[in-house]
């Protein structure tokens, strides 16, 4: 008992400063909650949000401030990596989570939730994806993996008086748990075959001990790239986002739609890259045939959907198959790929959930394709950045989608993966069918070129004039922000360029 | 002196911006001072163009996207820079036209209507200018986005179909383009090389065979498509019946032409071994087409779509002088491009003119015995028609004559199946002009003499192609030097053959 | 070892058997206290494994804490629950569920069986003194593993955050049928 | 001046009258425009006579001058001038065409007045003979196509002149699409040409042809008698030209007899040294001309419609020459040439002044008795007719028995082909005078009875090929036609033609004027042919039997229409009905190229349109590869059943998968 | 006793509670199946603790053992809340989203 009292325990050296994000992220989540205690709409209205977006500000700041290029150390023991693939993910989260809690404002999930507690459960997904990306060992990429879904499952099913949140939210859950179940069981069998949980352990072990081709070994990767695959929603592990995407509050989907990937592709890269780096001849084909799969499910899938949510739900599924080309070919150009089509995908998806925000709150048809009839006369303002937004996630021209497709087929020709770029383009090819639509049903619903200029516009669907009072500003500011960003970073991508390539040095060992 | 390319290329939307912030109604000041501009410096820099120089002239290069090696590089040469001279002048006309036209004076949000046709040249102009692969393919697909929305809002029947048909069709050949010329641009950096899609540098490249034809194929899969030719055509009626006319002007006369240039500007030059693999394969599309096109047009009752597949017909021709791999040839196909831009921009122009007396119709069957109080219109569209089947004493006629040529050098049997074509085209013009001008007039139809607008969009062009029949030279002597570095590569690689022969 | 081999094999069968009840037995509330057997069979494993300190969180927090909160709520809304495992819209699912988790058990099996670690087929390495004690367990909570052990205690807090916001009785909710209750 | 100054002096005035018309066709009040083009014509036949007169003060060996003005076409060895080659063969040509053309500028004057097109006539009119002179001027082949095409619009204009005729538009179209052919022809013939000498314009070519194979030369000429062929409506390509008798008469007169359909004569002899190559080619043409001249001839004796008999003898007139040129008898060829364009221009006028005279009706059985009410008309046809059927000392008498003389003299296969040119000669005679007597002999009909009383009959405007009644504007003739007898323009234009009927053929009397041998021979030196030419008795003795048999047909004629019209009547009804049955069908020409190519390419055309396009275009590719999506589609969205238990097990389905993928690779 | 044994039985039980999703239909039930297989890789990761004789193993299933409290409140509190929504607690019913 005394010795064990006497046992000098010297914590581990910690590198307050690398971490400081996290504390950012993590104390504003707790401030947020204790904020929300005291009731009043100033609080709960003003206060809370701001709060959120402060600490969200503040991590960005602490995030510019620890910018380092290089492949740097990994801190404390070996359990977080604060290289720039971490950091660079982390802007994305937090652009994410800000631009979320601005569409969120006025949302009916929030009024049920409470403000204190949806924020709260915000931020500390937030941390959980900073923490998941930033993994450099598998306990902390578990803890990770479970403190980004974990309030995930709570916010899909914040709308409590809305059955169809409920039922996403449960859905998501058993999915996730088995998901994350299977994920474990494989780092579970990785840990069996390597006897080490860091990242680089794994590596020299594998460089060394364990022969590549050791069965243990390789059912472990296969259950792990399961359950990694499962969050960013890759085929056959996609189905649950349709119906989740769909059955969630909006903000939280676009939030799930653009964040939560992110965290996913950049673990991947991480595992795969790092820890596995050597296996890539095994896995390569293997997620290569699952890039595929993807593209095309994603893509018919969302062929004849009417629920704007679900349509991107299924194109998020597509647009996943894209970036895991990024991956597949295991190399620093994929790796830069990767990261650059992450962030344009951000803004374009972003935009297009804002503008359904904007007309699901004001339209009775919700978000089913008929609320956006004539949007083109009704609202230009809603409908420029919802088409820029499609157009970009076709990857048209003149928008960052275009240039992000670019620079995966980049990567996936330069890595002997050229048939996955000719896919990708295939799948390009099948998606303007469902994108065009909505483009077309926008701009071309319902209008007549010989109509007399006089005439008044049609009201668009669940159109009414106290709609029109009740716009948001917010949302739109939203939308137009991002769509303004997706046409700028189509023409002048050099930003997010340097930005990828700082990332891409991070995983030096990569060719 | 010093052009700018780049103020070439983006003045129309500049206009167009600026058009935006002035009030709808008068929205179109904008652009139609943009394009004149445009107009204007094309046509000095058509003069002052170096007829005899190698190589490009007012080279615009920096990068512009240095990670992807890409380069915003400009430059004009025998190719393009009649090509570039015909889009500025015919979208004055079209936008003049689409301005002044009574048929569209009601138009939805007018600024909108204008931004996109300003986009489309600007789009175009940048296809035709680009030497850098990767400007090209963004050009090439950007193009499509304002014809879209254009043809979509703006258009005549069932016109979202359609506009979507289009779309779609057009952009699975650019983006498995797309594919291609990515792969081109990876696979051909040397060893330890950065990546460039610079033409000139792409042209350095040394790609085996199979690479060359699987990159050939899918660069071919777009320009077939946006030629369009047959059987890849499927999506040209509905939208020539769709567009409207203002639109469909510049569309059928410039944007087809963007296909086949590709071939001279890209493919022969990148991609010698595969050009010279896959020739009769392409020959075979040509003739397929003129043949095709011809004998469908000619069993067409809307104006519309005789000149559709006519230019079907036309496109078929110069696809052939381009794959004949014979200077005289890739020179005709250039003539034709020019030739084939001002007839279809002048045919549709007339149809536009004679559904104004058919009561509105663009039938044939609802048209006849225009020509009786109208000569002076008659007189136009028999020139546009003579122009059309190259009549011997227009440019078209050297156009094709040199295409014939460079064929029958060393595919004779097509050539002279492709002969027929001009046959068969004499059929359906003449039944075009008679079926709207000539015999007795049809219910509904009111023979007025054409009026100031219709002269003015109209009589220029043909004055164009009159004088170029006159002296057809000067467009040859232009695009000489073009043509013969376009087939430089193809002739190196041949000689082996020939010599084989020999 | 024969001692170990019979404790092992004892153990074993009754995790299986816990499991397998879980899953097969009709009530929901059985399946929970065949759960909480197949903790308590697990944690006998778990001891074969000389792991201690682990042996008995599972006891005390798991089959002890978690499990108890599991039958308040099973007894809350258990009369709702379908019990029959059978049929059901999606019924076919289900046989090809087993079938699809058979075959994933002979995979990992198979692996598992087919590795060249010569360690699996030994009763482990040699262990150093205190391996699975709570002093152990504790230097490597506060000293390698730091990050988990503190990103886990947040992950509670916000768990517990999760459940009242989620569970919390809320105003103008009046299809609440505890509140339907009463005089 | 050099005669090339004047060449393109005489290319010029056309082309400035056709500009002037075509741009002042508002402001030129009554028969001003009339005038206008007549006197363009005029001045371009007097720089021609200039440049004859130059040309005969230059010594022999100079006489082929070539002038350009910039470069038309010069690419990557195409090298086209925009030339014109001066020589005598092109200043007999240049006089023919712009003389005759004034000829009728000046018939039209009158005969056209009244009629709602009037300017647009005289433009069409002065572009055409623009053309003919650039084609006959041309210094190269392209050129040559040029002014070949531009031959063939002008007569496709003319042609469909009253353009709401529908019969005039169709036949408009059909001279059109087979002029193209001829073009189309002809640049395959320029390629061979081309590719085997490397140049394109005259001189090179000849100069170089001796290094082309034979087969080579002969596909050559082949191709460019195809075009040949086109224009001067010779079997197979001829079935166009009765058609076009659409056009008023006096373009039937200008372009269907005496200069369009003569191009293809003058293209022999302008390309002769590559007939000389290849006398296969030279034989093919010989043949084909001469059954020309048999079938058609054999038509024209049963035909009706007066302006169609004179076509088909057009047709067989040609024939003659192209028999000639083809067998090397240039001079002889070139002065029917000539003579032909005199006599036949004739007929046509004084055709149309019958024909206005029956107001409109072109029937030979409702014509007779004109011979009172039309004396100058009388006069002047039969004087046409005389030449025509060969009738001793006229100009007709002397070319035609040239030829033959020439061809006989070849020996051979030509024998026989000249004995078949007798034979059609008798015809010719024969049908020349058939259309003499019924038009101006026997009972006078009504609107012969009404000339001779002083006014014009007046029909209600109607087609005369259909009969369907139009409105005036639609045609010609309208109620205030004048004729011949009344208009002097006419009679002026119509007297000098009569004379030079008559005396056009003392520029070749054998033995006595070989004025036009020696003019032209410059332009056939170096011919391998020329001494060929038969000697002076043999041509003497041509001449005889030629005149004999004239007169024997034209007794006939006599004896059947005149004194035993009954007998005929009965001939062609029962004892020889089957024979004038196939006759009248025209040898059933039409109908074998409808069947054969116009019927095809329209249901090509619809089968192509109904089915190609929808089915294969759009059903097949579009329509595959959507349906193949939406298959996919189905598929993926019925896998989301909504039902929790399904997506696990999916998801477990997928792990297994995975898993034993892994599993496989590690073994 | 040999580790492969527990590796093994993990193996089974873990298959065991992933049968258990796919069969039963009581979200309640599904919940314990997911614990089932959560603790399936408690029992691996000890097992490969056991064999390599290294703690990180042990302090894995501890935090695997935290996670599954988490996960059993979370999905306690969706339960509750769809009750008291008179929902029916099937996972069969619960399939509005779909397509």
């Amino acid at each position: 008992m005394t010795d064990l009292l006497l046992a000098d325990i010297q914590g581990p050296e910690i590198d307050y400063a690398g971490l400081s994000p996290l504390f950012a992220l993590a104390g504003g989540t707790v401030i947020v909650l204790m904020a929300a205690l005291f009731r009043g709409p100033f609080v709960q209205r003003t206060l809370v949000p701001a709060l959120t977006l402060t600490s969200l500000g503040a991590a960005v700041g602490l995030t510019i401030w620890q910018w380092e290029t290089g492949d740097l150390e990994p801190i404390v023991e070996n359990a977080l990596a604060v290289d720039t693939l971490a950091l660079g993910a982390g802007l994305i989260f937090y652009a994410a989570a800000a631009l979320t809690v601005v569409i969120s404002l006025r949302d009916e999930a929030v009024r049920s939730a409470g403000a204190g507690e949806y924020f709260a459960l915000l931020l500390a997904s937030v941390t959980g994806m900073v923490v998941f990306a930033s993994a450099e060992n598998l306990i902390t990429l578990f803890v990770g993996i479970e403190l980004l879904s974990i309030p995930l499952y709570a916010l899909c099913a914040a709308e409590v008086r809305r059955a169809a949140s409920l039922e996403a939210g449960l859905k998501y859950l058993i999915i996730g748990s088995l998901g994350s179940a299977t994920l474990l069981y494989g780092l579970a069998m990785i840990y069996g075959a390597t006897g080490a949980t860091d990242y680089g352990a794994i590596a020299t072990a594998l460089d060394d001990t364990v022969g590549l081709d050791d069965p243990l070994l390789l059912i472990g990767i296969a259950l792990a790239a399961t359950g990694l695959a499962f969050k960013a929603s890759v085929a056959p592990f996609h189905q649950w986002s349709p119906d989740v995407y769909q059955g969630a509050p909006t903000p939280i989907t676009a939030f799930m739609a653009t964040a939560t990937k992110a965290a996913a592709f950049v673990a991947i890269l991480r595992l795969f890259d790092h820890a596995l780096g050597l296996e890539q001849l095994n896995w390569g084909p293997a997620l290569a045939a699952l890039a595929a799969v993807t593209i095309v499910i994603g893509n018919v899938g969302a062929l004849m959907q009417r629920s704007l949510k679900r349509l991107l739900a299924w194109s998020g599924v597509a647009q996943a198959g894209y970036l895991l080309a990024g991956v597949v070919v295991g190399t620093e150009l994929g790796l830069k790929a990767t990261y650059f089509y992450l962030a344009a995908y951000l803004f374009m998806n972003v935009a297009a959930f804002a503008v359904v925000v904007a007309r699901e709150r004001v339209s009775e048809t919700g978000d089913d394709l008929k609320s956006f009839e004539g949007l083109g006369q009704a609202s230009p303002l809603l409908a420029w950045p919802m088409t820029i937004a499609m157009l970009g996630l076709a990857g048209i021209p003149a928008t960052a989608g275009f240039i992000g497709k670019f620079y995966l087929i980049d990567a996936a020709v330069d890595g002997e993966y050229a048939w996955l770029g000719v896919l990708i383009v295939v799948g390009s090819m099948i998606s303007l069918a469902y994108y065009l639509r909505v483009v077309a049903t926008m701009w071309m619903g319902g209008i007549e070129v010989e109509l007399p200029s006089g005439r008044k516009v049609r009201p668009v669907g669940g159109w009414s004039p106290e709609a029109d009072a009740r716009a948001q500003p917010e949302v739109t500011g939203v939308a137009i922000l991002c769509a303004a960003a997706t046409i700028f970073f189509g023409i002048v991508p050099s930003p997010l360029f340097d930005l990828a390539r700082d990332v891409g040095t991070s995983l030096s060992h990569l060719l | 002196m010093t052009i700018h390319l780049s103020i070439v290329l983006f003045l129309p939307l500049a206009g167009a911006v600026v058009g935006a912030f002035l009030p709808a109604a008068r929205s179109h000041w904008g652009v139609l001072a943009g394009s004149v501009g445009t107009a204007l410096y094309a046509i000095v820099l058509a003069f002052d163009f170096d007829r005899g120089a190698d190589g490009l002239q007012y080279v615009t290069d920096d990068t512009w996207i240095s990670e992807l090696g890409i380069h915003w590089s400009l430059g004009v040469d025998g190719l393009n820079v009649w090509l570039i001279l015909l889009t500025a002048l015919l979208w004055v006309g079209a936008i003049v036209y689409g301005w002044r036209a009574e048929r569209f004076r009601t138009r939805q949000r007018p600024a909108l209507f204008w931004f996109h046709v300003a986009l489309a040249e600007t789009a175009v102009l940048g296809a035709f200018m680009a030497q850098d692969l990767a400007v090209f393919v963004f050009f090439f697909d950007l193009m499509l986005v304002p014809f879209f929305f254009l043809i979509g809002q703006w258009g005549e029947e069932n016109r979202v179909p359609a506009t979507i048909k289009m779309m779609i069709y057009t952009l699975v050949g650019s983006l498995l383009m797309l594919a291609g010329a990515v792969a081109l641009g990876v696979l051909s950096t040397p060893e330890g090389g950065h990546i460039s899609f610079a033409l000139a540098d792409l042209q350095q490249n040394t790609l085996g065979e199979g690479t060359q034809q699987w990159i050939f194929l899918l660069f071919a899969a777009a320009f077939l498509v946006k030629a369009p030719v047959f059987p890849l055509h499927g999506w040209m009626p509905d939208a020539y019946r769709a567009a409207p006319l203002p639109v469909l002007v510049v569309f059928s006369a410039i944007v087809s032409k963007v296909g086949v240039y590709g071939f001279l500007r890209i493919v022969l030059p990148i991609l010698p071994d595969a050009s010279v693999h896959f020739q009769d394969l392409m020959i075979a599309f040509a003739v397929v087409s003129i043949l095709y096109g011809s004998v469908i047009a000619f069993a067409q009752d809307d104006t519309r779509l005789v000149v559709g597949y006519s230019s079907i017909a036309q496109l078929g021709f110069i696809l052939l002088g381009i794959f004949s791999l014979d200077p005289k040839g890739s020179q005709g196909a250039v003539m034709q491009m020019v030739n084939h831009g001002l007839v279809a921009a002048g045919l549709f122009f007339a149809i536009a003119a004679l559904a104004r007396r058919s009561g509105g119709s663009e039938l044939l069957s609802r048209m006849g015995g225009i020509a009786f109080r109208a000569p002076a219109l008659a007189a136009l569209l028999l020139i546009l028609a003579f122009a059309t089947l190259a009549m011997p004493g227009t440019a078209n006629f050297v156009g094709e004559l040199l295409i014939l040529f460079g064929a029958f050098e060393d595919e004779f049997t097509w050539g002279l199946i492709a002969a027929i074509g001009v046959v068969l085209a004499s059929v359906y013009m003449i039944r075009f002009f008679i079926r709207a001008m000539h015999n007795e007039p049809g219910e509904g139809v009111q023979s007025r003499e054409a009026c100031a607008l219709e002269l003015g969009v109209i009589a220029p062009v043909v004055a164009v192609i009159v004088a170029l029949g006159v002296y057809p030279q000067v467009i040859l002597d232009g695009s000489e030097k073009g043509a013969e570095q376009a087939g430089a590569a193809v002739e190196q690689v041949q000689q082996p053959e020939v010599s084989a022969i020999r | 070892m024969l001692f170990e081999q019979i404790l092992f094999f004892v153990a074993a069968i009754g995790a299986i058997g816990g499991a397998l009840g879980v899953v097969l037995l009709r009530n929901p509330f059985y399946s929970v206290l065949s759960l909480i057997a197949h903790l308590l069979a697990l944690a006998v494993l778990f001891l074969l494994l000389r792991s201690e300190f682990l042996a008995a969180a599972q006891v005390v927090v798991y089959a002890g804490a978690i499990m108890v909160l599991y039958l308040f709520v099973t007894a809350y809304v258990g009369g709702a629950a379908p019990s029959a495992w059978r049929g059901g819209e999606a019924g076919g699912i289900g046989q090809l569920g087993v079938i699809m988790a058979g075959a994933l058990f002979i995979v990992i099996s198979l692996a598992v069986l087919g590795s060249s670690l010569d360690a699996l087929d030994t009763r482990g390495a040699e262990l150093e003194p205190g391996f699975g004690s709570p002093g152990e367990i504790g230097q490597l909570l506060l000293q390698k593993f730091l990050i988990p052990f503190e990103a886990a205690s947040f992950l509670l807090l916000v768990a517990a955050v999760c459940a009242v916001m989620l569970a919390r009785r809320r105003r103008g909710l009046d299809d609440d049928p505890g509140e339907a209750v009463g005089p | 001046m050099s005669p090339a100054d004047y060449g393109w002096l005489v290319l010029g005035f056309p082309l400035l009258g056709t500009l002037v018309l075509a741009f002042g066709w508002r402001r030129l009040p009554g028969r001003s425009a009339g005038w206008i083009g007549s006197a363009s014509i005029l001045a371009s036949f007097i720089s021609a006579l200039g440049a004859l007169q130059q040309l005969q003060d230059r010594p022999e060996e100079e006489r082929h001058i070539a002038s350009s003005l910039f470069d038309y076409a010069d690419t990557f060895g195409v090298s086209v001038d925009l030339a014109i080659l001066v020589d005598p063969l092109s200043v007999l040509m240049m006089l023919v065409v712009s003389g005759v053309s004034f000829l009728i500028h000046l018939y039209s004057v009158a005969y056209m007045a009244g009629d709602r097109g009037y300017v647009r006539f005289f433009a069409y009119l002065n572009y055409f003979v623009f053309s003919m002179l650039l084609l006959v001027l041309a210094g190269n082949f392209v050129l040559l196509i040029v002014g070949w095409a531009f031959v063939g619009a002008a007569s496709y204009l003319l042609i469909s002149f009253w353009y709401r005729r529908e019969t005039a538009t169709r036949a408009g179209i059909k001279a059109f699409v087979m002029n193209v052919i001829g073009d189309v022809g002809l640049v395959i013939g320029a390629f061979l040409l081309f590719d085997g000498t490397g140049a394109l314009d005259y001189g090179g070519v000849f100069e170089n042809a001796h290094l082309m194979s034979n087969g080579q030369v002969t596909a050559a000429c082949l191709c460019l008698l195809v075009g040949a062929f086109a224009k001067s409506a010779q079997i197979p390509l001829h079935t166009w030209l009765p058609d076009a008798m659409e056009g008023p008469t006096p373009v039937s007169a200008l372009i269907h007899a005496a200069t369009m359909v003569t191009a293809g004569v003058y293209l022999i002899a302008r390309t002769h040294p590559l007939f000389e190559l290849a006398p296969t080619a030279a034989d093919v043409a010989a043949i084909l001309g001469t059954l020309t001249l048999v079938v058609a001839a054999s038509i024209a004796l049963v035909v009706t419609d007066l302006k169609r008999v004179i076509a088909y003898s057009t047709m067989s007139q040609i024939g003659y020459m192209v028999l000639g040129v083809s067998a090397f008898a240039y001079g002889a060829g070139m002065f029917h040439l000539m003579t032909h364009a005199f006599f036949k221009a004739l007929l046509f006028m004084g055709a149309g002044s019958v024909i206005a005279g029956m107001g409109g009706v072109q029937s030979l059985d409702r014509m007779g008795g004109f011979r009172r009410a039309m004396p100058f008309t009388f006069v002047t046809f039969t004087i046409g007719a005389l030449a025509l059927a060969g009738f001793p000392l006229t100009a007709g008498f002397f070319s035609k028995d040239e030829i033959i003389a020439f061809t006989l003299n070849r020996g051979g296969l030509y024998t026989v082909l000249g004995v078949i040119a007798y034979v059609a000669a008798f015809v010719t005679a024969f049908y020349a005078f058939r259309m003499v007597f019924r038009v101006f002999f026997g009972e006078p009909v009504d609107e012969a009875r009404e000339l001779e009383r002083g006014h014009l009959a007046h029909h209600d405007p109607a087609n005369p090929m259909t009969g369907e009644p139009e409105d005036t504007d639609v045609g010609f003739p309208g109620p205030e036609h004048h004729i011949a007898e009344r208009e002097w323009p006419m009679k002026a234009a119509m007297a000098p033609l009569a004379l030079l009927s008559i005396i056009g053929g003392i520029v070749g009397i054998p033995g006595v004027s070989e004025t036009l041998e020696h003019f032209l021979e410059p332009a056939f030196e170096g011919s391998d042919y020329l001494d060929t030419a038969p000697s002076d008795s043999d041509k003497t003795l041509g001449l005889v039997i030629g005149g004999v048999i004239s007169l024997a047909g034209i007794a006939l004629a006599w004896f059947l229409y005149l004194v035993r019209s009954a007998t005929t009547l009965r001939l062609r009804d029962y004892q020889l009905r089957r024979v004038h049955d196939f006759l009248a069908h025209k040898w059933y020409f039409d109908e074998l190229y409808d069947a054969a190519f116009v019927r095809p390419m329209a249901a090509a055309g619809r089968y192509g349109r109904t089915v190609v396009e929808s089915v294969f275009v759009q059903d097949v590719i579009i329509g595959g590869a959507t349906s193949v999506v939406r298959a996919g589609s189905s598929f993926a969205r019925g896998l989301q059943t909504g039902y929790l238990r399904s997506y696990a097990a999916l998801l477990v389905t997928g792990v297994a998968g995975l898993a034993l993928y892994f599993l496989i690779t590690s073994s | 006793m040999d580790v492969v044994w527990f590796v093994v039985l993990s193996a089974l039980i873990f298959a065991i509670g992933a049968a258990g999703v796919m069969t039963r239909r009581s979200p309640l039930v599904i919940l314990l199946c997911t614990e089932l297989m959560l603790n399936a890789c408690t029992l691996a990761l000890l097992a490969f603790a056991r064999m390599h004789g290294s703690g990180d193993g042990q302090i894995f299933a501890l935090i695997v053992m935290v996670v599954a409290a988490c996960e059993v409140v979370i999905g306690l509190g969706l339960i509750v809340a769809i009750y008291r929504k008179r929902m029916a607690l099937d996972v069969d019913k619960l399939s509005e989203l779909r397509g």
